[in-house]
């Protein structure tokens, strides 16, 4: 009974409102809520019934006999627990669609209620007639939806949809007659009994059918022309209700399908994972993204087919499409229809939460099934996995391109829908995260050094405390990224603690998109957050590949390694992929680069340690190899912050340059390399952070990063000044501040390791760090005075004081860097597999085998020095005069004005003439040119998609006849 | 963006200490490098083998920050004279200033000319003159010894004069400096 | 192309007088009115290209000022020379600053010391040499050197002896007892 | 304590006396080359004291006098780190709190404090040479890294004392006979390093007046004089401990420092200028490919 009230109310209420929309529409709309809403609520009694919600046991069913006799001459009804929690989603997708379309168009509600009862039918049917049916009824609803719709082409969809509904009918049809000739039933089931010549058929033709309704590639053409060409209502309506239905009704049919081996269907899907996606590369319109990627979800659906069973396929098929239609729907509704680009304006912030759920961003439900469906592919072919992962990596780079491009601006364009949608999904995140609870784990942390363990929290903690301190300022709007930011550093805290390797990557995850969406929060930063998310995404799908091949734990040798280390490099920013970095922190909200360079980035070298520890150390070849990257990461990047001018990408290049010494030291597997790196990694973070917090400072006073328009600050901004000066020969490595224990540490390994050439080269990148070093100084706080920024003032308190704090850490730790010293190096000496000698420290005193260091007598040398000459100078005599700041000798002349006195621009141009012998090499040129290479594979596969429905027609013909005779095994 | 203090007169002349100063002032005199005339071609020999001047201490500094003597070459232009008083004011006390050949003196042979200053002293204190046109290197070297025995007696001290009717100056360079546009106080 | 000015000096409507002519350098004088177009065709039809200079002669006594604009062609380095009186009194002269952009500087010298006025030229009222300069033009010969200087700068001192020795120990009272010079010192 | 103290006061104060005499002896030698008399040996005394009893000084901002206790604590630091006498117990300064690579780290200390100084004064040629400087430096910098890697992997230490220790056994035994290369390498380096011809790109009168300093004056001009006199000392006595087998003894320091000294100087007088470029390939090339060779020799 309950079953029959989920499936035929709406039917009932669809004959009503087309009785009411007449006379009193806004009654009808009621109505057919009330409807709406007593199908929803027997649906959802039966899901309790059929203990859908944890998963277990989704083939439950319970079957509903309608009518007399047996099928085909009755409705067949089963219902099981998969249908029951899909047919929830088609509910609640046409209540809020009702609601939507209730202002735009009343007359189309007859429709979406007979498209609810179609979607259901198909949900429940159980034999190939019904299914028919309902199929048919779906079809001509969706035609006249698409026809009912306003928006221009809406007569030409529609007729596409008809004429691809026709082609399918007759195709199932054919199917239906041979399977009925064959077997005489038509139950569902009937299918697998097929032998020979007819189940070749039949499955060529079912195969046909379901991939061009579910717009599978390369069937796929006529769904991209609809959701283009529909209104944005409709498509939302649509892809949660009937293409849900079908998808799950083909999930349904596709193991049943009489093909020798189903594998077939994974090769067929992962090849149109990679082509479809491949072809979505150059999309543009936003309609056409959402085709291409629900033509990568029914991808996924064949490939699910080919490779799992039972409840994991059950389970998989149910989470993915689901939560994929519900995003979808989601997106859609926030599409204006009456404008011609529906997403301008868009609420980039609801816009974002199904992006990245289509995407698979864990801890939102897409991921797990997705992470289960790669360790599934992992387990049949390397090239199957590799396809999966390359076809969803591409579809994630034009979704992020999506969300980029309209994330400006907030307009209430069907707001509510979308915040209920994203209630739903953040609801099945919650759901699926507590199912899959098992599989995480926080105990016995991948490293086994508690020293460590908390050093890396601190920095992580510590930097996050810091940097939303320093983000409580009012420089711009900090509430709008301020909650990500924490996030962000909330999961980057845990990260060391994580279990397991999916632990650790769900939290490396939701840091990276955490940032990406506070960094997204700047003015402009279109450009640079889209950069920002596509690296992220490539680490994070890098990470997963590597930790579903090591099966979950941390992290095999071998491919998984290199591929973890490729996506430590792109995390990191390092040379070649330095652009994310230098272009995101560039175009991040003022405090956002002290957060991510100072402490997210550290996260990357947490996960090289791990890495390194995991697999028992980097082998000496390995090792070298990163050794190499980091010392001409180093070099290369110094050479770049000193030729650049402005104030952000200098110190993001100095930052990537400064990470290749940890870099340097990591490969060195020895105990010093290893100290070297994590001093280093420890100071970096202190001397960074205030870096960034004090060019927050000033570029949030005088409005600008260039170097050419600052200068003479120190007059304006003393405090920023001193903490910035401090950092900066602290990161130079000049005793006897701290920067220099982690440039010693290193040297020392470097030389007891033997490796002369790297030492060179380091020790090249260390002199070069001098001059961008100098030039920050000079161009922002030394020098003249610019007339524009001659009222400047101090930067606000809540800059200053994290500055202060990790100034004092870092003086602290220059006289001292024992106190430091005294609990890393036992920690270093006690990991496995390390070679070399450990240094001694012997109160304020280390030494090595080479070498010794005394930074306390050096520190109180210096400073009684400068003590004694400061003193001396000031008893000797009268003070001197203070004189302004043109008052300069300019061969007896005035100087024009300070801006043109102020050396700032161009400064190094006899190092710029001196290096013009070596070729110009652009790391952008190389991603620009894969850009390329991939949009032209694009054109050549999306050539297909002519937009004439002819072809789509013969796109389905071709597939089935060469399927049919592949099958066949030749003609 | 300029000093706006006026120049304090140092009251040390009793110290004892002022006549070790004034010797080793006297033995170590930097010359600003600052031509102003065609007589600065008359100094360069003085670098020299032949002349030699860094035997007396003398030597020549590229900024008047460090410099002691201001050298004035030949006639002396009112565009110049703007140029001259700025690099003047810049050399640190205590300053001295020799004035070369005889255009510097009294105009010389472009006495009538629209824009040559007459009569230096009016605009600066010079300590020591030096005629001829030009002189030869060896009379400036004389000039040069003779500044040396000023300082030694410690009569070189155009500079206090400077400072102490800095008014009057002012009135006279303003006088002919028709755009005056220097600030008021160089140091 | 027909490198001699010849050409344009035959085909042109107006009167020129040719002044001097020789291998490489040719010196016409035309009225002020046949200036521009002279100088333009000697710029287009003879690759007159480069703009030498400007120079003024200040004739009082005829009440002129005769204008003179020297050409270059770079290629084989000949000149024309185009001369033109125009009269003292708010003497206006066409401008080629658009045409050579060195002309602007040209102009802006001649004004500043001849008062000459170039209508068009943009930055004919910067200083030039002179800074601030208010009386009458320093070049112009109307304008009385020695009494200006005598006015401003005061009146120099007189030498009183022909022997510098003695007319500074006078002046100055530094120098010692001067010691008369020996002829075989001279 | 007080020993310790005392012993640093005597060595900066003589150190700072001999700087200056070199000073003035460098200055007769290259008068003397020019076929000049020169100035008297105590001329550079006589110019420290008439600059710290100038009677009025200017300053432009607090990097501005602070730049000077910069260079005077640079240069004196060097000079303390690096062990003077062979052997000597009774004057070690603080030649025991750090090896090669602090000294040559520690260097860059006056650098810093002379280019903040020097940017501080608004001038833009003090930061021309600044810049200049810096360019040049990172580029010698280069070669003089190889030499020391080839002293440390070569001699396995670091440690100033042991490199001194391990040229003891005799003139041969000195490193200078040992890597010829790399010391040849090391005094190519050493040029720039005393600004002297041809890569003296950072004080060029001719073009930016003397460069960093060219606004200091008066008393501030007297102590970056000093610490540069010190500084110079401080390298002189690295060189000899590095290359040329250390002192045995005060007299041996002297002359060995000495003769040194005249090395830059001799050069200085017959060369023109590098352009800066021109310089930096020079540095970047020559020596390190000299020092290339022993740091190979050593690898292989």
């Amino acid at each position: 009974m309950v079953i029959a009230l989920a499936v035929f109310l709406p039917l009932l209420g669809a004959f009503i409102s087309v009785w009411l929309s007449r006379k009193k529409p806004a009654l009808s709309v009621i109505v057919s809520q009330l409807f709406l809403s007593g199908g929803l609520l027997s649906t959802v009694l039966l899901s309790i019934k059929l203990h859908a919600w944890n998963l277990k046991d989704l083939g439950n069913s319970i079957v509903l006999h309608t009518g007399v006799g047996a099928p085909p001459l009755s409705i067949n009804l089963e219902v099981t627990a998969g249908a029951v929690i899909v047919a929830i989603v088609v509910y609640v997708a046409a209540i809020l669609g009702v609601t939507r379309l209730a202002d735009r168009n009343v007359k189309t509600q007859p429709l979406l209620l007979s498209l609810v009862t179609a979607s259901l039918g198909l949900l429940f049917a159980t034999d190939l007639f019904n299914s028919f049916v309902f199929l048919e009824i779906g079809s001509i609803v969706t035609i006249g939806l698409t026809a009912a719709c306003k928006c221009s082409r809406r007569w030409e969809v529609a007729v596409k949809v008809a004429l691809v509904s026709g082609l399918v009918t007759i195709l199932y049809l054919l199917a239906v007659v041979v399977v009925y000739k064959t077997t005489g039933e038509l139950r569902l089931e009937a299918l697998g009994m097929l032998q020979g010549i007819p189940a070749l058929m039949v499955s060529a033709l079912m195969l046909t059918v379901i991939m061009t309704e579910i717009k599978a590639f390369p069937m796929s053409g006529w769904g991209l022309d609809f959701y283009q060409g529909a209104s944005t209502g409709i498509a939302g309506i649509y892809s949660a209700t009937w293409s849900l239905a079908v998808l799950m009704w083909s999930a349904k049919v596709l193991p049943m399908l009489p093909v020798p081996n189903l594998e077939i269907l994974a090769w067929i899907g992962a090849g149109g994972l990679v082509l479809g996606q491949l072809a979505g590369f150059r999309a543009s319109n936003p309609g056409r993204m959402m085709g291409y990627s629900s033509a990568a979800y029914a991808s996924m659906l064949l490939v699910l087919a080919g490779t799992t069973t039972g409840n994991d396929y059950l389970q998989l098929t149910l989470v993915l499409m689901v939560f994929a239609a519900i995003a979808k729907f989601s997106v859609f509704m926030l599409g204006n229809p009456e404008k011609k680009n529906p997403w301008k304006n868009a609420a980039g912030n609801l816009l974002l939460l199904p992006i990245l759920l289509i995407i698979g961003i864990p801890p939102l439900p897409v991921f797990w099934a997705k992470f289960r469906l790669l360790s599934v592919l992992a387990g049949v072919s390397p090239l199957m996995l590799a396809a999966g992962a390359v076809g969803l990596f591409l579809e994630a780079v034009y979704l992020l391109r999506l969300w980029s491009q309209r994330s400006v601006g907030l307009k209430k364009n069907g707001r509510l829908l979308s915040m209920v949608a994203s209630v739903l999904m953040v609801a099945g995140a919650v759901w699926l995260t507590s199912v899959s609870w098992k599989s995480l784990s926080f105990s016995g942390s991948l490293i086994s050094s508690p020293t460590l363990r908390i050093l890396f929290m601190a920095i992580f903690g510590g930097g996050t405390l810091l940097s939303l301190l320093g983000a409580r300022n009012r420089i711009e709007g900090e509430r709008k990224y301020w909650f990500w930011m924490l996030l962000s550093g909330v999961s980057l805290t845990f990260l060391p603690l994580a279990g397991n390797g999916i632990t650790f990557y769900i939290l490396w995850e939701v840091t990276a998109f955490a940032a990406v969406i506070a960094v997204s929060r700047g003015k402009k930063a279109t450009t640079g957050t889209f950069w920002f998310a596509v690296f992220a995404a490539a680490s994070g799908f890098l990470l997963l590949v590597s930790i579903v091949l090591s099966g979950n734990m941390f992290i095999a040798p071998g491919i998984p390694v290199v591929l973890a280390a490729i996506a430590v490099l792109f995390k990191l920013g390092q040379m070649g992929t330095h652009l994310w970095s230098v272009r995101a922190y560039s175009a991040a909200p003022a405090t956002m680069p002290a957060f991510l360079a100072g402490t997210s980035s550290k996260a990357a070298i947490l996960l090289l340690i791990v890495t390194a520890l995991g697999t028992g150390i980097v082998a000496v070849p390995a090792g070298s190899v990163l050794a190499w990257a980091g010392a001409l990461t180093a070099l290369s990047m110094a050479v770049m912050a000193a030729l650049s001018s402005d104030y952000k990408k200098v110190l993001a290049y100095a930052s990537v340059s400064q990470i290749g010494y940890i870099l340097v030291g990591l490969g060195l597997a020895s105990v010093l390399g290893w100290t070297a790196a994590i001093y280093h990694t420890f100071h970096h973070f202190l001397f960074k952070t205030v870096l960034f917090l004090g060019a927050a400072g000033v570029i949030f006073r005088t409005g600008t990063s260039d170097y050419n328009r600052l200068g003479g600050l120190v007059r304006r901004m003393p405090l920023t000044f001193t903490f910035t000066l401090i950092s900066v020969i602290a990161f130079a490595g000049v005793p006897p501040l701290a920067g220099f224990g982690g440039k010693w540490f290193l040297y020392n390994g470097l030389i007891e390791t033997g490796w002369l050439p790297i030492a060179l080269i380091a020790m090249f990148a260390s002199v070069v760090a001098f001059l961008y070093a100098f030039r920050l100084l000079h161009a922002v706080f030394l020098g003249q005075l610019s007339s524009a920024n001659a009222k400047t003032r101090e930067a606000p308190l809540a800059l200053l004081v994290p500055q202060g704090l990790l100034t004092a850490a870092l003086m602290l730790f220059s006289f001292k860097p024992t106190l430091f010293l005294q609990h890393i190096v036992p920690a270093i000496e006690s990991l496995p597999g390390l070679a070399g000698v450990a240094p001694i420290i012997d109160g304020n005193l280390v030494t090595t085998a080479i070498g010794s260091w005394n930074a306390w007598a050096v520190g109180m040398m210096v400073m009684g020095l400068f003590g004694f000459a400061f003193v001396f100078y000031w008893l000797s005599g009268k003070r001197p005069k203070h004189v302004g700041q043109l008052d300069i000798g300019f061969a007896g002349e005035l100087p024009p004005s300070p801006e043109e006195v102020h050396y700032a621009g161009n400064f190094f141009k006899p190092y710029r003439r001196a290096l013009a012998f070596l070729p110009r090499i652009h790391a952008g040129k190389l991603f620009s040119g894969i850009t390329e290479i991939l949009k032209i594979a694009g054109d050549m596969v999306r050539a297909i998609f002519t937009g004439d429905a002819r072809t789509y027609l013969a796109h389905s013909l071709i597939f089935l006849v060469i399927f049919f005779f592949w099958l066949r095994g030749g003609i | 963006m300029y000093c706006n203090k006026l120049p304090e007169i140092p009251d040390d002349r009793k110290k004892i200490w002022e006549k070790v100063d004034n010797m080793a002032r006297a033995n170590s005199l930097w010359v600003t490098a600052f031509g102003t005339g065609c007589g600065a071609i008359e100094l360069r020999p003085l670098h020299t083998s032949r002349f030699d001047m860094e035997r007396f201490g003398i030597a020549m500094r590229p900024t008047p920050r460090q410099a002691d003597v201001l050298i004035i070459s030949g006639y002396l232009a009112v565009k110049t004279l703007k140029r001259v008083i700025r690099v003047y004011e810049q050399i640190q006390d205590p300053k001295y200033i020799i004035a070369l050949g005889s255009c510097t003196m009294n105009g010389g042979m472009y006495y009538d000319s629209y824009n040559t200053l007459n009569i230096l002293d009016r605009y600066i204190p010079v300590d020591v003159y030096v005629n001829g046109c030009m002189p030869r290197p060896e009379a400036i070297i004389d000039g040069f010894s003779l500044l040396m025995k000023k300082i030694k007696e410690g009569k070189a001290e155009g500079w206090k004069n400077y400072i102490e009717n800095l008014e009057y100056y002012r009135e006279n360079q303003k006088k002919v400096i028709s755009n005056w546009d220097l600030p008021d106080y160089n140091w | 192309m027909e490198k001699q000015p010849q050409r344009i000096v035959s085909d042109s409507g107006f009167e020129i007088e040719v002044v001097r002519k020789d291998e490489g350098y040719f010196h016409v004088r035309v009225s002020r009115a046949n200036v521009i177009e002279l100088i333009l065709s000697a710029k287009q039809r003879c690759g007159k290209n480069i703009l030498q200079l400007i120079s003024v002669v200040d004739r009082i006594e005829d009440d002129i000022f005769q204008l003179t604009w020297i050409l270059e062609d770079t290629a084989d380095s000949s000149v024309f020379i185009v001369s033109a009186d125009y009269p003292r009194e708010n003497c206006s002269v066409p401008t080629f600053g658009d045409i050579w952009p060195t002309a602007v500087i040209f102009e802006r010298e001649l004004h500043e010391m001849y008062g000459i006025e170039f209508p068009g030229n943009p930055r004919q009222y910067e200083d030039f040499l002179l800074e601030g300069w208010k009386e009458l033009p320093p070049m112009r010969r109307d304008f009385d050197t020695l009494e200006y200087s005598i006015r401003t700068y005061g009146e120099r001192r007189k030498r009183i002896h022909t022997d510098p020795r003695k007319f500074i120990a006078e002046t100055t009272g530094e120098w010692d007892t001067p010691v008369p010079m020996k002829d075989e010192d001279r | 304590m007080t020993h310790l103290l005392l012993s640093i006061t005597v060595t900066t104060i003589a150190a700072l006396a001999w700087g200056l005499l070199l000073g003035g002896i460098s200055r007769m030698v290259t008068a003397r080359i020019h076929g000049r008399i020169g100035p008297r040996l105590t001329q550079n005394y006589i110019d420290l004291w008439k600059l710290f009893r100038k009677k009025s000084s200017i300053h432009h901002g607090t990097m501005f006098w602070l730049a000077p206790m910069f260079r005077i604590a640079g240069g004196a630091g060097v000079l303390l780190l690096v062990p003077l006498i062979v052997g000597n117990t009774v004057i070690v300064n603080m030649s025991f709190s750090g090896d090669l690579l602090l000294v040559v780290y520690f260097m860059f200390f006056g650098c810093l404090g002379m280019a903040l100084g020097a940017g501080d004064s608004g001038h833009p040629y003090a930061v021309i040479a600044v810049s200049r400087g810096l360019a040049q430096m990172s580029s010698y910098e280069l070669s003089f890294s190889a030499v020391i890697l080839v002293l440390a992997a070569g001699l396995k230490t670091l440690s100033i004392e042991e490199i001194v220790m391990a040229q003891q056994d005799g003139i041969l035994s000195w490193n200078l006979f040992r890597y010829p290369f790399a010391t040849v390498a090391a005094l190519i380096t050493f040029l720039p390093m005393q600004m002297a011809y041809p890569f003296s790109i950072v004080l060029a009168p001719q073009e930016i007046p003397i460069g960093p300093p060219t606004e200091y004056s008066s008393r501030l001009l007297s102590f970056m004089f000093s610490g540069r006199a010190l500084f110079g000392v401080a390298k002189l006595v690295l060189f000899v401990n590095l290359f040329f087998g250390g002192a045995s003894g005060w007299v041996s320091l002297l002359i060995k420092t000495f003769l040194l000294y005249m090395f830059p100087i001799f050069v200085s007088s017959v060369f023109p200028r590098f352009r800066t470029e021109q310089s930096i390939r020079f540095l970047w090339f020559v020596p390190t490919s000299l020092a290339a060779i022993d740091l190979l020799r050593i690898m292989i």
